[in-house]
């Protein structure tokens, strides 16, 4: 019993996984500009890895794999948050003009302080 | 025409390789004469003989150590020539072309940076040290401390980067890779064994296997600190621009 | 050369079309950087080529754990060598990277072509370390 | 199964490799050759090397690419110049 | 439940596929790096999947950490480099 | 003394050892004093060959010496094992390195920022201890590293001085060595798996029982594509002029005496001892690509010494040169006759001599008032008679006159020709040494017979250490061509075994 509802655990987190990563790609295909696509790079993809990554600790039992797994995930959590951060700055700075509706007035550009 | 000329040589040079390959034993079969003829020997005693549960490592260090002396000194010739080329920085007065940027690096990097270069460190040498039981050893070791080592350096800046880890205190560490293995090597000959042989005659079976580790591991240690240094040096004299192009480049 | 037998060595098929393109892009390609990235790719299809010749069917890593009996293990020579060959890879890649820093140096471009239209007669040259 | 993910792995690493010399942006052709590593390091998986993943994992994607960068930095960015 | 797991992980390459198509498409050089960083994102996921598939996941558990920690040192290097006055000139 | 000597015979390994100790010591050597180097290098040099040199009394043509590294047998390890070809390449090495580096010494000083002598130095014992290992390992793999070292070494060596011609000459030096690696690299894959083994003699008596000829045949081409890229064959012989008349002097002359004989060391190899004639029973390969080196080998001798004639610049009509005389030592190793490969191996004594000469010569030209054309040697001979001399009689060993070590070498290349009754060869070849005689005592000519209307004064003679190695090389070409043999009989010997097998 106990052996069925692991699997279906399993079963259902790489799917959902998987249908997070198909947003992410089509986020990533459709999106009109840069700074929209950085929305679904970081967030879709890495709830994708995270529930895929699940999955597997379920899989696993828990032992010494469990903590590296954890450690594997902290890790992409974090490079994933700092590189779309890194991304998007790098953009600005560069001179990357935000995308807009045509008709639709853009933003002002803004001046931004340094830290 | 010349594009013309080349696919014709590709297209011939693709038919021998293709000859070739059909002719060759299947892929995953168990019978060509590359699983029959030297590998048993290696994948049944490899463990007590060579002295690493891990069979790479044995091979790399033991059987075909040799081999491995040559790979640190093409490393060090590596270095050898990128510094013959395009020199050693200056202490603390290299400037790289990022540092001399009115953009300042985020906040977010560098703090993020500062908080995980200590765990790749840590990372790192359990990699170096841990390459007999598991995948692993000094080389890979030496490349995350490399890779750690420029991010930081391109987070924080050529000068910080320099100041920290001075030429002077690299000169000597990048030599500690081929220096490993011949202190060895001449120790195995000083107890009147083979070049490289870690087995020395004249100790007990129990210390023989103690001495034999603490030489693998010296190995070990000695690939990964003069690799990573070696591959600091190498991107340290790629990123300094103090000669030419700060004066006209960048503003 | 029949093709069931090469589609079950796919590896070798496929490295030797990495080879190929590999060596496309040194031969054809005028830009350096171009040419090496070219250079990485023909030693990493030689490497793949060489670690799939020590492959078996439903092999383990050449690790000793329980549970792994020998025979199932694929061949540890392969990979022992490709690991000198990646060193070695690694190392001619940083010369040819610095050997471009100073091309463009001199040069002021990376393009072959243009660096070989620019050739000046050998006997003309001086002491060139006092320009600096 | 498994020669399916291999097949699409390969193929991936033909795209790859493709992509990589086609690229007119010197940057753009060093990020997708740094995906190319990665894809080896998981071929390296698929025939068992640990070893050589781990190598080419923390060569490729940390040495190798960053030394190529910074070239292309120093230098140009565009193919053609 | 390993023929599950492939077929899991072939979804996601194909996925990959995808992405290394914006890699080839995309205008500024911000949007290759996304799209190859969602490939090594996914790359990261296969590689754990194949780990489970071929068995001791335990043993080749140190690969997918250097990737999770060097994953980045690209991506931060060509962004910082991207956005100084010479890199954003192009 | 007898104890020195026992540890080399006892120990070869230490032909290795010790210059890549030295070599790893010289940058930290150099941070405590950057002038300290050239004796550290020249220790370094003279403790090797006098290692290599003791060796000779123990390596006979029929008695090779073997050392099993880490003291596994050799399917197994890594053998090293000296046999009497490997032997001569090594003193070979040692004696004509030991001259370079002291040639160096001046010539470093004058030409070469001064920061980066140190490395200049370190690349040096480096080169010269991959070029050892290389000669004497018996492993596949093995040979493959060490050429590895060797061609990244020279790669840095040529581009040292930082002139943009050198830049240059190197990136492509670069690009094609480097893909010619990868495909003895390729080649060795093939071999091993149609072998399962990496030792040069395992594989050998593995290919006598193979059913894998046809992989085996692939793997033949491959290698010999490769090393022809490293010896500078003539249709990819295009890195070799610019890459030997940029670099500077030392390196000329190293480069030239030293670094392609590699290439032909590995043809060599794979030739004889890995495959060896008897794989020309299994597959019909062998005997074509025999056949086509050889041809190729007259195609350069014939391409190299047109184009070296056409030549205003000195240090390229010498570049030209080399490749002629790797036609000649090719040839001489093809045409599968004892005498044939008699003159190959005695030529590759009697070239290592003679363009070492060469480069020297051009060194000190080009270090005493820049002259780098031929028509500015005019007058040489009065103002520099020593290198002027030593000049002409390298170049009567180049060109084969009588009482010099090159006349040997050709006699017994030719004579091999018409053993095999290749009388095409020998007709070709001697037009090669017609159009060889042209270009050098062209130089000759201006050095001797045309004098500058006013001497100049400041033009004599370069330092001792720079021409003394010069005279001493020409001296030794002398030396071979009337004591010949001295080696002639022990060579016919090795010979006679290589084409047994």
């Amino acid at each position: 019993m106990a052996e069925v509802v692991r699997n279906v655990l399993v079963a259902a987190l790489c799917c959902s996984g998987i249908v997070f990563f198909l947003g992410g790609t089509v986020g990533l295909l459709r999106c009109p500009d840069l700074y929209a696509r950085l929305h679904p790079s970081t967030k879709c993809d890495t709830l994708g890895a995270c529930s895929v990554i699940l999955a597997l600790i379920i899989l696993s039992g828990f032992s010494m794999v469990v903590l590296k797994l954890l450690a594997v995930t902290f890790f992409l959590m974090l490079s994933s948050a700092v590189c779309g951060h890194a991304i998007g700055r790098s953009a600005f700075k560069s001179g990357v003009v935000p995308w807009h509706k045509p008709g639709v007035e853009p933003l002002p550009p803004m001046e931004v302080e340094e830290p | 025409m010349k594009r013309l000329l080349v696919l014709v040589a590709l297209a011939v040079i693709g038919v021998t390789l293709l000859y070739g390959i059909g002719k060759m034993p299947p892929m995953d079969s168990r019978a060509s004469p590359d699983k029959t003829h030297v590998v048993p020997r290696y994948l049944g005693h490899g463990e007590e003989e060579a002295g690493a549960k891990n069979i790479i490592t044995g091979v790399i260090l033991n059987y075909r150590g040799y081999d491995t002396m040559g790979e640190v000194s093409v490393i060090f010739s590596a270095l050898c020539a990128v510094i013959a080329i395009l020199d050693r920085e200056k202490k603390g007065r290299s400037r790289s072309g990022v540092d001399a940027s009115r953009v300042r690096t985020s906040l977010i990097v560098t703090t993020v940076v500062r908080f995980s270069l200590p765990v790749v460190m840590l990372f790192a040498v359990y990699t170096m040290l841990h390459g007999e039981p598991s995948p692993g050893g000094g080389f890979q070791g030496g490349a995350i401390v490399g890779a750690s080592i420029i991010l930081f350096t391109i987070v924080f800046g050529l000068a910080v980067s320099t100041k920290r880890i001075p030429p002077g205190a690299r000169v000597p560490m990048e030599s500690v890779n081929m220096l490993g293995f011949l202190s060895m090597g001449f120790i195995g000959l000083a107890f009147g064994v083979q070049f490289l042989t870690y087995i020395l005659p004249g100790l007990g079976v129990a210390a023989a296997e103690t001495v034999r580790k603490l030489m693998l591991d010296v190995i070990e240690l000695g690939i990964g600190i003069g690799g990573g240094i070696i591959f600091i040096s190498i991107v340290f004299s790629m990123i300094r621009e103090d000669r030419y192009e700060l004066q006209q480049d960048v503003p | 050369m029949n093709f069931s037998r090469m589609f079950h060595n796919l590896n070798y098929v496929v490295s030797v079309l990495l080879f190929l393109i590999g060596l496309y892009a040194v031969t054809v390609k005028p830009n350096l950087i171009k040419k090496l990235i070219g250079l990485n790719i023909m030693e990493t299809s030689v490497f793949l080529f060489i670690v799939s010749i020590g492959m078996v069917e439903s092999g383990q890593a050449p690790i000793v754990t329980e549970g792994v009996k020998t025979s199932q293990m694929v061949n540890p020579i392969p990979q022992a060598l490709i690991l000198t060959g990646i060193v070695v890879a690694v190392s001619t890649t940083a010369v040819a990277l610095s050997l471009c820093l100073r091309l463009h140096e001199r040069y002021g471009t990376l393009n072959s072509d243009e660096i070989l239209a620019s050739i000046t007669d050998v006997s003309q040259l001086g002491r060139p370390w006092e320009e600096f | 199964m498994n020669w399916t993910v291999n097949l699409l792995l390969m193929l991936f690493l033909l795209a790859t490799a493709v992509v990589a010399i086609t690229l007119k942006d010197l940057l753009a052709a060093v990020v997708v050759f740094s995906a190319y590593s990665l894809m080896m390091a998981m071929l390296w998986t698929q025939l068992r090397a640990p070893d050589l993943a781990l190598t080419e994992a923390a060569v490729g994607a940390g040495v190798t690419t960053v030394l190529f960068i910074i070239v292309v930095y120093r230098t140009v960015r565009r193919e053609d110049r | 439940m390993n023929v599950f797991l492939l077929a899991v992980a072939a979804a996601i390459t194909v996925n990959a596929f995808l992405c290394l198509y914006q890699a080839a498409r995309g205008p500024t050089i911000q949007d290759r790096l996304i799209s190859i960083n969602i490939v090594n994102t996914k790359a990261l996921v296969i590689l754990l999947i194949l780990f489970f598939v071929i068995g001791q996941p335990a043993m080749y558990l140190d690969i997918a950490l250097v990737y999770a920690l060097l994953n980045f040192v690209v991506t931060v290097a060509l962004s910082r480099y991207v956005e100084t006055e010479r890199g954003a000139r192009g | 003394m007898s104890w020195a000597l026992g540890v080399a015979a006892d120990h070869p390994v230490l032909l290795v050892a010790v210059p890549l100790l030295f070599a790893a010591l010289c940058p930290i050597w150099a941070m405590w004093k950057r002038s300290a180097c050239f004796p550290w290098a020249m220790a370094g040099m003279s403790v090797t060959a006098f290692l290599a040199w003791s060796l000779i009394g123990d390596v006979s043509p029929r008695r090779a010496l073997t050392y099993n590294l880490s003291g596994w047998r050799p399917p197994w390890g890594i053998q090293i094992r000296i046999d009497y070809v490997g032997l001569l390449m090594v003193c070979i090495i040692t004696a004509v390195g030991l001259l370079i580096v002291l040639y160096s010494w001046r010539y470093v000083e004058h030409d070469l920022k001064p920061e980066r002598v140190p490395y200049y130095y370190t690349l040096l014992l480096l080169i010269m201890t991959a070029m050892i290992g290389f000669s004497v390992t018996g492993d596949l793999f093995n040979m493959f590293v060490m050429m590895e070292i060797f061609s990244i070494t020279s790669y840095a060596l040529v581009a040292i001085s930082g002139m943009k011609e050198a830049v240059r000459a190197a990136f492509k030096y670069l690009l094609m060595g480097a893909t010619s690696s990868l495909t003895v690299l390729l080649a060795i894959a093939f071999l091993y798996s149609a072998t399962g083994s990496l030792n040069m003699l395992d594989i050998s008596l593995q290919l006598k029982s193979t059913s894998y000829v046809q992989v085996a045949a692939v793997a033949l081409i491959l290698f010999v594509v490769g090393f022809s890229v490293k010896a500078a064959l003539f249709p990819v012989h295009v890195w070799l002029p610019d890459a030997h008349s940029i670099a500077p002097s030392p390196v000329s002359a190293l480069l030239s005496a030293l670094v392609i004989k590699m290439g032909i060391i590995g043809l060599f190899r794979v030739f004889f001892t890995v495959y060896g004639p008897g794989f020309a029973a299994r597959s019909g390969t062998w005997n074509g690509v025999i056949d086509v080196v050889s041809w190729l080998a007259v195609a350069s001798i014939l391409v190299g010494a047109a184009l070296a004639i056409i030549q205003r610049d000195f240090k390229v009509m010498i570049a030209y040169s080399s490749i002629v005389h790797i036609g000649y030592i090719l040839l001489g190793l093809t045409v599968l006759s004892g005498n044939g490969t008699v003159g190959g191996l005695f030529d590759i004594l009697a070239h290592a001599m003679g363009k070492g000469c060469f480069f020297m010569v051009a060194g000190i030209m080009i270090y005493k008032g820049n002259r780098r054309q031929i028509h500015e040697l005019r007058g040489v001979g009065r103002t520099m008679p020593v290198t002027a001399w030593a000049f002409t009689i390298a170049a009567l060993s180049i060109v084969g006159i009588p009482p010099t070590a090159g006349f040997m070498a050709k006699f017994y290349i030719l004579w091999g020709c018409i053993q095999r009754g290749k009388y095409h060869f020998v007709v070709l070849a001697l037009i090669g040494s017609l159009l060889t005689a042209v270009y050098c005592f062209r130089v000759v000519y201006y050095m001797f017979f045309t004098g500058a209307r006013r001497p100049d004064a400041r033009l004599d003679e370069g330092p001792v250490t720079m021409y003394a190695p010069a005279a001493l090389l020409a001296a030794g070409t002398v030396f071979f061509g009337i004591f010949a043999n001295l080696l002639i009989p022990s060579l016919t010997a090795a010979a006679r075994l290589v084409l047994a097998r």
